[in-house]
């Protein structure tokens, strides 16, 4: 069983690194990369808290080998913020207590991020069935959809 | 275990013939990794056919659309083309999972997961499509139908892998429609699904109709009496209660946590009579 | 002793019912926040436990030889590396981490290993020969009272137990007074009916985790996620056979708990591998380990009558309730028979629970335990009762709400509390009026919830700039850090970024109670402000050192100490920060500190209304509109408020229509994961609105009552009562899951 | 003299009385009067109850106050979520 090496972009940065071939992306930012900012709530593509997007596009990293990020664009949470900066919707998150626990929120921030990129304007339906593989059991999701649309909403508008 | 990403079909082919029993293809790997996560698959090497070319390519063929077989449902869901000819089938890959999981689960991926529950095969089966399968002795086309044989299993050959989906030319005002039944409203494996595909006359008759129902049986069942309650009729209210009944017939499940038998023998109704709207609808260009 | 006879209710705040942001809020969106499996140590090693595949077998030997000759394992433990006697207290808590003789459910843990790699752990899983001895099982609450059920701990009935009660009953609780048969000879109607619900899980998003190092000199250190990290010192020490003192634990930040994390499950297995091993052990949990073996909360079966005369009057009213716990005694049965018929002022009331044992996981905590089942069943039968005299239901409910000076059906009297204005609250709320369309109806329920103290420490220290730094010894698990700091900032004066508040770890404050019962606002607040008292106290002395007056001469106001009057002299004011500037010279640093058992806290209630639509044919419930009415007390943040009341509603709402523990005939668990173990996700649902009221606790000093656990309580019977009206079936076993639903609309079963 | 109530299965311990009264200015003095008056009531005592005096509930605290006529209910000892 010998370790792959993977030449790979996250987050901007060019970055190497070697996975045993059943490693998961999130094994590999987790345990490898110590970016923990992803989290394993199911290990199955359930709970959408290890979201990342690859190429731009919104996946489970724990139903994606570590191997397969090879030439790939990876973003994380740890990109959102640029700097200090917060994203609009990491701000939103917490200006409308859109978290309890928070173990849940990087994955919906990626992935909310993710929508705002395909649909600048979502409907609440739309946002609420674009998040539906985010669990979060706190809040109910109330004040995540809130924030989502706010965010939309002054992103908008800044546009 | 071993990781392999080759860049041809022949070369795929090859590693996989090498190794047959412990060799898996990896597409989307929705499937798979939930597998090899709980220890139901442990295979000796995993081929990802990614980095194949064509492999992420919709192309028209015959008034009819290609697929490739790692074209994820997010990218069939953006392809117009597709989108408008066979609704129901983009409809039902872009069931599967979460968002998440349309950034990687492909038609080709769900058929030959071979389960039972798989939302795009009905739909498939209801279009007629053609799985274009690769293997040691060049490619041949088999109907998606006949790739299943039971859950888990699929009649591919050693060295066999699935190198796109072909879904057929579409005449005027036919259409289709996929819809399944989950407790939630997302994020379930289907406990009924069902897909009808229709094509009407000038005048509104349904000239011919395919109707296929999955999670009601070992693998997805084409429901020819759903399909003759249809044809001829103008979709009329007797028409689909013709087509309820047919489907609550020929539905065969069993009990598991996820439904129950008499549940599910009448919901496969309900479906199908919703379905049949929905995609006589579209036919008539009225959706 | 807490008891504060003059809370400060009619003062106006300034911080306290504002919204800032969470003081931890820019870890938790960037990433950087660290749970309880993102923590790495040196050297660290993976550990994984061995699980039984067997609802109950006996464990005829463990053969470990074959996985410790592996190359990079490094530890294995058995229950033979536990003590062979501990506390009584803890007995059930090992034997729940590691199997002795017995493997009682499916997931009962038998082994755990320590390796080099989650691979290597893996392997040597497979390794391990365990051979058992297959026992009959039972997982039904029902079947385990049969007499001729498989019995799964001969002998450990208490003495409330009659003789020849069936083995696996453990426990006999009644409570209730007056004659519930002489109330139902008043009635007019008396309704009579049985429910079933099933078991659910807490459903956190952060599997349990821990990292545990344990040197041969005895220190040892973990880090975990939890409700309570002295009660994991605690136990963890008391299952080692090593001293509290020596163990530091360190509570990372909690991906939530409902209860489930209130326990041990990894802890002492983590440390016992640290131990043996001479390295870090890391330990998480997948989720199918979550769900198979850590603690869901029990299901029940509860038979309910209750008589009511045509104006709506209740007469009597009666309950059994059976809730089986898992393989441990202890179930929620108590605080269910406690609060089953607690809204109600009744003259005739009896309520009798039984606790059960069964080959499940040992149940847990999960936010107001034992309280949402009966009030499922309660609350469904006063619904029934009320339609079927045509009366209102919330008028009902006003007609028999308890309220101050009710003779509660548990026993107490109750003082001020708020039921009356949850109800009269949704009578006037526009939601209650509007319009339902077709195939839609409309529910109502209450609830009601106990909430606690206890031992609650908070350090509170003065720097030498002015800023202020306040320890607290609760996990924060859903926005604590805020209101603590909006406590200590209010009662000091000072603006609330003055203030940072830590979760200190097991060393560095006194013992702490577990954040559970709705206590950390109530509990921690008081100590937060009382700790602020004291140090304002030493900041008037030390203003009146400087002064040359009185320490009685001096006040604090707006921030600052003040001459208490013309009498005292007249000098500026000084600041928070005047004064810790010249702390050295005038005795060294300033804190305030509070260690108290906060006894005395209020009682809790919420009514909810919701809206549902029937698919009449497949049976799915949708829910519509759904609004949350409570008592909060004082609202501190009420943004965290708000999102307590619609989690809890949320997690109600998934317990009434599709959480289920599902077992096989064979005992196993057959949906241990997030796919078939079903929790609401965002697209099933409407917004959730709320509305907080404030009846101020007199027994703190904002007036704070808990408001954690209340919330999930009503959901269960209010969408049943939503679902017999929009489609005139009667569900009375949970989950209402479309297959029961198309059932019960195809039996046209209305009223039955 | 304090009157206490106790829970109805209590009552198998006291002679089939739910309410009893015992010798006692604090919630120490009450739970040791009950054990000593009741030994049947002794292993219950010993798992644990909570005390509610004049409608506020108490786990620990042995030197509450307790008036003669305070209202004192034993209930179950309370677990939280």
């Amino acid at each position: 069983m010998s370790n792959i090496h993977v030449t790979t972009t996250i987050n901007g940065d060019s970055v190497e690194y070697l996975c045993a071939p059943e490693e998961t992306l999130l094994d590999v930012l987790r345990d490898r990369l110590g970016m923990t900012g992803s989290k394993e709530g199911c290990g199955t593509g359930d709970c959408g808290a290890c979201s990342v997007t690859v190429d731009g596009r919104l996946v489970c990293s724990c139903l994606m080998l570590g191997a397969e990020a090879e030439g790939r664009e990876i973003a994380t949470i740890e990109g959102m913020a640029a700097g200090e900066v917060l994203h609009p919707l990491q701000r939103k998150f917490l200006e409308h207590a859109a978290l309890q626990c928070g173990i849940c929120t990087p994955g919906i921030l990626v992935a909310a991020k993710a929508l705002l990129e395909k649909n600048p304007d979502p409907s609440e339906e739309e946002t609420r069935y674009w998040l539906a593989g985010n669990l979060c059991r706190c809040t109910g999701y109330d004040k995540v959809i809130r924030a989502v649309m706010d965010a939309a909403a002054e992103m908008r508008e800044a546009s | 275990m071993r990781y392999e990403a080759p860049q041809t079909v022949e070369s795929a082919v090859s590693i996989l013939s090498a190794t047959p029993a412990g060799c898996h293809v990896l597409a989307g790997g929705t499937d798979l990794l939930v597998r090899m996560r709980a220890g139901m698959s442990e295979p000796e090497v995993i081929v990802d056919i990614k980095r194949i070319a064509g492999m992420h390519e919709i192309s028209a063929e015959e008034g009819g659309w290609r697929i490739g077989a790692a074209v994820c449902g997010a990218e069939l869901g953006e392809h117009e083309g597709v989108c408008a000819a066979w609704p129901g089938v983009v409809e039902a890959l872009e069931l599967i999972g979460s968002t998440q999981v349309q950034g990687r689960a492909t038609l080709a991926g769900n058929l030959c997961n071979a389960s039972p529950a798989a939302d795009s095969v009905p739909a498939m089966v209801a279009a007629g499509a053609v799985a274009r399968v690769a293997g040691p002795d060049g490619t041949r086309d088999v109907a998606v139908q006949d790739v299943p044989t039971d859950p888990g299993k699929t009649s591919l050959g050693r060295g066999e892998f699935v190198t796109s989906i072909f879904l057929p030319a579409r005449p005027e005002r036919a259409s289709d429609a996929y819809l399944r039944f989950i407790p939630r409203t997302e994020m379930d494996i289907a406990v009924v699904g069902c897909g009808v595909n229709l094509e009407l006359d000038a005048d509104g008759t349904c000239t011919q109709a395919r109707v296929a129902l999955g999670a009601v049986g070992p693998k997805v069942i084409l429901v020819e009496d759903a399909a003759a309650a249809l044809a001829g009729s103008a979709l009329d209210d007797a028409a689909l209660e013709r087509l309820a009944a047919a489907c609550s017939q020929a539905a065969s499940p069993i009990d598991d946590k996820r439904g129950t038998v008499a549940f599910r023998k009448h919901v496969a109704g309900v479906l199908a009579r919703r379905a049949a709207i929905i995609a006589r609808d579209r036919a008539r260009g009225e959706a | 002793m807490a008891l504060d006879k003059n809370p400060e209710t009619a003062r106006s705040f300034k911080l306290v019912g504002t919204r800032p942001l969470r003081p931890d809020g820019i870890d938790k969106v960037t990433g950087r926040a660290r749970f309880g499996a993102d923590m790495s140590a040196p050297g660290m090693l993976v550990g994984r436990v061995l699980r039984s595949p067997h609802a109950h077998a006996r464990i005829v030997s463990i053969d470990t030889s074959r996985a410790e000759a592996l190359q990079g394992v490094k530890a294995i433990v058995t229950r033979a590396d536990f003590p062979a006697e501990v506390p009584e207290a803890v007995a059930d808590i090992l034997d729940n981490c590691m199997a002795g003789r017995t493997a009682f459910y499916d997931g009962h843990a038998v082994a755990a290993v320590a390796a080099s790699s989650a691979a290597v752990a893996r392997k040597a899983l497979k390794l391990i020969e365990v051979t058992y001895e297959i026992l009959p099982h039972v997982t039904d609450v029902d079947a385990a009272m049969r007499p001729d059920a498989p019995v799964l701990h001969p002998g450990r009935a208490d003495e409330s137990v009659p003789e020849g009660t069936p083995g696996n009953v453990i426990s006999r609780v009644q409570y209730g007074h007056g004659d519930p048969e002489t109330g139902f000879a008043e009635a007019d109607r008396v309704v009579e009916r049985s429910f079933r619900t099933a078991a659910t899980h807490q459903g956190y998003i952060e599997p349990h985790a821990c990292l545990a190092t344990m040197g041969a000199d005895g220190q040892a250190d973990l880090w975990c996620c939890t409700q309570g990290h002295y009660m994991v010192r605690g136990t963890c020490a008391a299952i080692l056979g090593i001293e509290a003192g020596q163990l530091r634990v360190t509570a990372s930040e909690i991906g939530g708990g409902f209860g489930g994390k209130t326990t041990v499950f990894l802890e002492p297995v983590a440390l016992a591998l640290a131990r043996k091993a001479g390295r870090p052990v890391k330990m998480v949990m997948s989720r199918e380990e979550v769900l198979r073996a850590s603690g869901p909360t029990a299901s029940t079966s509860i038979d309910v009558k209750i008589g009511m005369t045509k104006d709506g009057r209740i007469t009597g009213a009666a309950a059994e309730l059976r809730y089986q716990g898992g393989a441990y005694p202890g179930s929620p049965v108590e605080m269910g028979t406690m609060s089953a018929f607690a809204p109600y002022d009744l003259k005739n009331v009896r309520t009798v629970g039984w606790d059960v044992v069964t080959n499940r996981p040992k149940q847990a905590a999960y936010r107001a335990p034992g309280a949402p089942m009966a009030a499922f069943a309660v609350e469904s039968v006063v619904d029934e009762l009320a339609r079927g005299f045509g009366l209102d239901p919330l008028d009902v409910r006003l007609k028999n709400a308890a309220r101050e000076g009710t003779r509660s059906s548990y026993g107490p009297t109750f003082p001020a509390i708020g039921l009356e204005a949850t109800l009269r609250a949704a009578k006037d709320h526009p939601h209650w009026s509007a319009p339902l369309g077709e195939g839609q109806g409309r529910g109502v329920a209450c609830g009601f919830w106990f909430n606690f103290g206890g031992d609650t420490c908070v350090s509170l220290n003065v720097n030498p700039d002015g800023t202020v730094s306040l320890s607290e010894g609760n996990p924060d698990i859903g926005g604590s850090r805020a209101s603590m700091t909006m406590m200590a900032a209010e009662e000091l004066g000072i603006p609330y970024e003055q203030v940072r508040t830590v979760i200190a770890d097991t060393a560095s404050l006194g013992q702490n109670e577990v954040t559970d019962g709705s206590r950390v606002t109530f509990a921690v607040g008081l100590a937060t402000i009382e700790a602020a008292r004291a140090a304002k106290r030493v900041m008037c002395e030390r203003a009146a050192m400087v002064w040359g007056i009185d320490p009685e001469a001096v006040i604090w106001e707006d921030g600052a100490a003040k001459p208490a009057g013309p009498n005292a002299g007249k000098f500026e004011p000084m600041t928070l920060a005047d004064i810790a500037a010249i702390a050295s010279n005038t005795g060294g640093p300033i804190a305030g500190h509070h260690e108290v058992n906060a006894e005395g806290a209020g009682v809790s209630f919420g009514t909810h209304i919701v809206d549902t639509e029937i698919d009449r044919d497949t049976g799915a419930v949708k829910i519509l509109r759904y609004t949350v009415f409570q008592d909060a007390g004082c609202a501190v943040h009420p943004a965290y408020v708000e999102g307590q009341f619609q989690g809890g509603a949320v997690q109600g709402i998934g317990w009434a229509l599709n959480e289920e523990y599902i077992y096989g005939e064979d005992g196993v668990l057959q949906n241990p994961g997030f796919l078939d173990y079903r929790v609401p996700v965002a697209s099933d649902l409407p917004m959730i609105d709320t509305m907080i009221l404030e009846i101020p606790n007199p027994g703190h000093p904002y007036g704070v009552r808990g408001v954690g656990e209340t919330p999930i309580v009503p959901p269960l019977a209010a969408i049943a009562n939503s679902v017999a009206d929009a489609a005139g079936i009667r569900m009375t076993d949970l989950p209402m899951s479309p297959p029961k639903v198309l059932a019960a609309l195809q039996a046209g079963a209305a009223g039955n | 003299m304090v009157k206490v109530r106790i829970w109805g299965s209590l009552a198998a311990f006291t002679g089939d009385r739910t309410e009893v009264e015992v010798e006692a200015g604090n919630l120490r003095e009450l739970l040791d009067g009950l054990a000593a008056d009741f030994p049947g009531l002794r292993p219950q005592l010993d798992r644990g109850v909570s005390v509610a005096i004049d409608g506020r509930v108490y786990n620990d605290s042995w030197f509450t106050p307790i008036e003669p006529d305070s209202e004192v209910v034993l209930l179950s000892r309370l677990k939280g979520g």
